[in-house]
């Protein structure tokens, strides 16, 4: 039963089928866009896993036609209103032997392509691209080994949108600010690993799933047929936020993929001068407040809420909080080092001096805590420097 | 039927039940621990089914609207550990504890203290697993599945009180499982021997087994996160040398066992009713009995094939692929046992038994979505799915759930001596019917497509049918508070009930009058 | 006491201890099974004493083949420490040689802490063929506050190493451990 | 010798999940399980290696 027969078998009967089944259910224009079975992909694999799914669900049809279709005829035709006699025959050993042995037979056939595609999965051979994927507690952070470019990519979706004050745009809860781009008709390989919980880096088109474990190296692969935009999610139970953290592939021809890459690597030097002129420039309160509040948007509403009320006592409220009306310095170091063995992160390496500066100056006077202090990056990097 | 009156007479001079609440605290009588059981089980079968709402509420539509993430999680969590462990096996020992002594044809349990030991234990880990929903932290929040490190280094503070719940609950399956082992063995009527006993009671021994061989592993696996989480040790801490894998190995060794610990019983019970409404006896008897034996030892061998994305080495993913579609087969094929029973047999359709026919349509609907996740390579498409999420369902719900109501409709009559009406049931039946397919087909297609599970928010291609299914979730929740109000109806007010209402029915227990004395078979009856 | 009541006290108590025992010796029993398997890239952190390292050369004839190794290093959770390979990244290595790489550890905090890296192989089939003479993995690092410190590892390729791996990822996962060093 | 032999036959019926009923009353005479159960694991750890040796023979002539 090789994979070309399975091609024959799903094309167009399989269309027909579920298109038929769909419309009976919805109205026409819903039925259109509504994906209702496994993707195809857009690599070899992807396209021999959706085969192999074709198949065994084929077959699992054709078995259930003829296992219902005897019993419906027997409860139709056997009933007692009828006047149907019971037979008194309780045993045929040949029977059962050969229903036993038929579907046995049939899962030992379905068994050799499966191999056959786990086999070509499992192919180490080198890739062009190496990419560790990282998953942290409510994003992913992708790295490109050997070319020094790496970025966290955070779900992109407004808040509005998801406590529906605003339109749902057309990706709502599939779109990231930084999307990882990769190369078309390469070997792309992906080095899975976790920073904290267990998460699972899937992405249907490219029928990759592989968990991420904190202390373990997973390796999956990928080589994309076609440019375009590939979208997955979290596949494990990860925490509060496992729903909000998508993942966005963005498969590039080779050429563009090296011009993303260049502009990539300059773009690092900027945002290093950037930084460096963001922590020179002296900022006014008020530059501060407004910087400080898109930061804490972006990076602590997730867990303190937009109000600073927080969840206590999981994520602890900020509003006349001993930290954000206490010792500047102390406030610093919680948001630079973190706070072991909790949820709090270590946010020195994830936000610049400047952007550190302008989240705790926005904590100390907002939602009435009002304290009037400024602090300015250059406070921050004196912290640092001790 | 002299039989019958004699026994009858036997019951009277016998002291009957004590009065009031002592009777029900301090019983060890079979029957009222059973029926305690059965109660126990419908309380949490409800609440469990309300979080269930919450869910599917909160899935309604696109958006956060009705709870926050962390809120959602705790119910997912809950869902899944009080439908597991509070509705599915409380009601299948509420079942043996009433039938196997009656069907094997022994005056109680072998050990009726213990019996009563191994109930009272339940209401207090219950009431320790819910009352986390109301203290800092709040519930469980990672999964009933609960993997490290989620659920030892960023669990809750109430992780605590879950882990002693478990242990509880452990403890009450193996205490049960003890019973009943001690009660086949032993105390069957002289003549029944192993091979004459109904099949319910054979199911019921293997899933004994399988009980006293899982839960020791679960009580392992909990207590490795109790030191972990308390004690400082590194079990599943990779920090400390220990590794998270470990635990999903030792969760899932346990793990598979149990789905079968939750279906075995079921196979018992539409064993007994199918014959019974085909007036035919049960085709393969021997074949059913061997197979169910066989699964004590085969259900261990293939774990991992709930790991297959967990970067297991090639060797191991081909090697529970082959174990898994092996055993799948002579679990599955019992399917046709049951259809050449009713091949050719003089059918009526009561209510329990078109729960039983619903059972074999769907259960084999489930059976199959579970062969298509056999496959490894496809698996890496369905793990952690929707898909997953309605193949569990279908084999729970219909299977699991269906083999216990139609247990309900078919012995309610033995045990309070009143028929329910048949039409309220009927009625019962296809509304369930509907508003199960209505909540877990449409799983299976957003499964497909894409969608993760034990997420609280989703895209907009999965609107449509997470619509339908949230409305399939409040029509089936429904229906079930309809038959808490027929049982209740047939208890205080059903016309009474012969000692054998059904024609076909086979077994000691129809021997007895209904209801069925307090004290039955003082002196083992004859089987010829 | 009857005979069989004693026969049950005996297998009443015989039993738990029994079961206590399987459940206590798991942890060990599942690192062997790991190395024995490969299982999920355990790769086995235990010294190989240098008799073992010899009579492994000599006893293979199969050809050497160059294989490439990739360093990867990452900090788990909040941990501060700047940690990252010395030199270069990726290395040809010869199957059956020794190789020495070196790492360095900062610790940028302002307080002494303890750090430990665990070793992970991928492809996981790779991991019974990756044999450490000498790694900074066996140990725990205790840093002062800005300490910074070169750390080898000496491995060795085996040239058993099945054709098709013709590259392996070894990444190092740096945990902090400082409260968990003072429990035990 | 044929008590050893139709253990071993009831046995890799249960695995098959097929069996006669006429098996099922010859294994009735005997008197206790343990022969059964003894078989039972015996077979499903031959059963184990069985699977174990035909994946090693898939992996070694599909990447040989």
């Amino acid at each position: 039963m090789d994979t070309s027969v399975c091609r024959w078998l799903n094309a167009p009967l399989s269309r027909l089928l579920q298109a038929a089944l769909v419309l009976s259910l919805l109205p026409q224009d819903a039925a259109a866009e509504i994906p209702l079975n496994m993707p195809v992909g857009v690599t070899d694999i992807s396209r021999s896993v959706y085969d192999l799914h074709m198949t065994i669900f084929w077959i699992c049809v054709a078995i259930a036609v003829v296992v219902f279709g005897v019993m419906f005829w027997s409860i139709i035709h056997h009933r007692k209103s009828k006047g149907a006699k019971a037979a008194h025959f309780h045993e045929n050993t040949v029977v059962e032997i050969i229903w036993t042995l038929i579907p046995m037979a049939i899962l030992i056939a379905m068994a050799i392509p499966a191999t056959a595609t786990l086999v070509k999965m499992y192919d180490t051979s080198d890739a062009e691209v190496d990419i560790q994927v990282t998953g942290y507690q409510w994003k992913w952070h992708y790295k490109y080994l050997d070319q020094d470019v790496e970025f966290f990519s955070n779900l992109s979706t407004p808040r509005e949108q998801i406590e529906n004050t605003a339109e749902k745009s057309e990706h709502y809860l599939l779109e990231v600010d930084n999307a990882l781009v990769i190369p078309t008709g390469k070997k792309v390989r992906f080095l899975i690993t976790s920073n904290d919980v267990i998460h699972s880096w899937w992405v249907p088109h490219l029928a990759v799933k592989k968990d991420a474990i904190p202390g373990f190296i997973n390796e999956s692969w990928a080589i994309v047929n076609e440019p375009g935009v590939y979208r997955g999610q979290c596949a494990e139970l990860c925490g509060k936020d496992h729903g909000f953290m998508p993942i966005v592939v963005d498969a590039r021809s080779p050429e563009d993929y090296q011009q993303w890459l260049l502009a990539k690597q300059e773009e690092k030097e900027q945002q290093a001068q950037q930084a460096a002129a963001a922590t020179a420039r002296t900022w006014t309160h008020e530059e501060l407040m407004a910087e400080g509040e898109k930061v804490y948007a972006r990076a602590c509403a997730a867990c303190h809420q937009p109000s600073g009320a927080g969840m206590p006592p999981v994520f602890p409220s900020l509003i006349k909080s001993p930290i954000t009306t206490g010792d500047i310095n102390a406030h610093i170091d919680i948001v630079v080092r973190g706070k072991p063995g909790t949820a709090m992160q270590a946010f020195g390496n994830q936000l610049t001096p400047a952007e550190v500066a302008a989240v705790v100056t926005y904590e100390r006077n907002a939602w009435g805590n009002d304290t009037g202090d400024t602090v300015t990056p250059t406070d921050v990097q004196e912290h640092n420097a001790q | 039927m002299d039989a019958a009156s004699d026994i009858a007479h036997e019951a009277q001079h016998h002291h009957g039940p004590a009065s009031g609440l002592s009777r029900w605290v301090f019983t060890t009588n079979h029957k009222d621990i059973g029926t305690l059981y059965m109660w126990f089980s419908f309380l949490m079968f409800l609440t469990g089914g309300s979080m269930a709402l919450v869910i599917r509420a909160e899935l309604f539509q696109p958006g956060l609207q009705l709870v926050d993430p962390g809120f959602f999680n705790q119910m997912t969590t809950m869902h899944g550990l009080i439908m597991v462990f509070g509705a599915v096996m409380p009601a299948f020992v509420g079942l043996a504890n009433w039938l196997i002594p009656m069907m094997v044809g022994a005056p109680d349990m072998a050990l009726p203290r213990m019996n009563n030991l191994s109930f009272w234990i339940l209401p207090f880990a219950f009431t320790m697993l819910l009352m986390t929903l109301f203290m800092d932290g709040g519930a469980p929040n990672f999964g009933w599945t609960f993997y490290a490190p989620l659920s030892t280094q960023y669990a809750p503070p109430t992780v605590n009180y879950f882990i002693f719940g478990v242990h509880l609950m452990g403890i009450s399956s193996i205490m049960g499982a003890i019973n009943v082992i001690a009660t086949i063995f032993n105390m069957r009527a002289p003549g029944m021997t192993l091979m004459k006993m109904p099949l319910f009671v054979w199911t019921w021994l293997i899933t004994a087994f399988l009980l006293l061989a899982a839960m020791p592993v679960l009580a392992c696996v909990v207590t490795m996160m109790l030191f972990d989480i308390n004690f400082g040790t590194s079990f599943f801490n990779a920090a400390g040398g220990g590794d998270p894998v470990l635990f999903q190995h030792l969760f899932w060794f346990f793990g598979h066992p149990e789905v079968y610990i939750m279906i075995l019983p079921a196979f018992g019970i539409v064993s007994q009713i199918i014959p019974t409404f085909s007036r035919k006896p049960l085709f393969g008897y021997a074949s059913m009995v061997y197979a169910t034996a066989s699964i004590a030892l085969l259900s261990f061998i293939v774990w991992a094939h709930h790991m297959f994305t967990v970067g297991m080495p090639l060797a191991g993913e081909l090697f529970f692929m082959y174990a898994t579609m092996l055993i799948a087969v002579p679990t599955g094929v019992k399917v046709f046992n049951w259809i050449s029973t009713m091949f050719r047999g003089s059918l009526t359709f009561e209510t329990p038994m078109l729960f039983a026919i619903a059972f074999i349509v769907l259960f084999t609907i489930g059976g199959f979505s579970g062969l298509m996740l056999a496959i490894s390579p496809a698996d890496f498409q369905y793990h952690d799915t929707y898909f997953v999420v309605a193949h569990f369902h279908y084999v729970l719900v219909p299977g699991a759930v269906f083999a216990i109501i139609a247990a309900v409709y078919y012995w309610l009559p033995k045990w309070c001596g009143r028929m329910y009406d048949e039409r309220l049931g009927k009625i019962h039946f296809w509304w369930s019917f509907i508003g199960l397919n209505l909540t877990f087909f449409p799983m299976h297609f957003i499964g497909l497509a894409g969608m993760p599970r034990r997420i609280p928010d989703y895209a907009l291609q999965f609107a449509d049918f997470n619509m339908l299914a949230s409305i399939g979730g409040f029509v089936f929740g429904f229906a079930q508070v309809f038959f808490l109000f027929i049982v209740i109806r047939c208890i205080t007010s059903g016309e009474k009930a012969a000692a054998n209402p059904w024609e076909g029915a086979e077994g000691l227990e129809w021997t007895l009058p209904s209801p069925a004395p307090y004290h039955s078979f003082g002196t083992p009856p004859k089987i010829d | 006491m009857q005979p069989n009541s004693r026969k049950t006290l005996v297998l009443a108590t015989l039993i738990p201890i029994v079961m206590f025992g399987f459940g206590f010796a798991l942890v060990p029993l599942y690192d062997v099974f790991c190395r024995v398997t490969g299982l999920n890239g355990k790769v086995n952190t235990s010294p190989l004493t240098e008799a073992e390292q010899r009579n492994r050369n000599n006893q293979q004839e199969t050809m050497s083949r160059g294989v490439r190794v990739q360093f990867v290093t990452m900090n788990n959770g909040d941990m501060p420490w700047e940690f990252a390979p010395l030199e270069h990244d990726a290395v040809k290595v010869q199957t059956g040689e020794d190789f020495t790489a070196m790492f360095r550890v900062t610790n940028t905090t302002d307080r002494f802490m303890q750090g430990r890296a665990v070793p992970s192989v991928s492809p996981s089939e790779a991991a019974q063929y990756f044999h450490k003479v000498q790694c900074f993995c066996f140990d725990q690092q205790d840093l002062e506050a800005g300490e910074s410190l070169d750390m080898p590892v000496v491995f060795e390729v085996d040239k058993e190493l099945p054709d098709h791996i013709r590259t392996i990822t070894l990444a190092y996962t740096l945990f902090d451990v400082t409260q968990v060093a003072n429990n035990n | 010798m044929n008590r050893f032999f139709s253990l071993l036959k009831s046995v890799t019926g249960a695995f098959l999940g097929v069996q006669s009923g006429k098996q099922l009353d010859n294994d009735a005479e005997e008197k206790s399980v343990w022969p059964f159960v003894i078989t039972g694991i015996f077979m499903t750890v031959l059963l184990v290696i069985g699977i174990a040796a035909a994946v090693r023979i898939v992996l070694t002539n599909i990447s040989g």
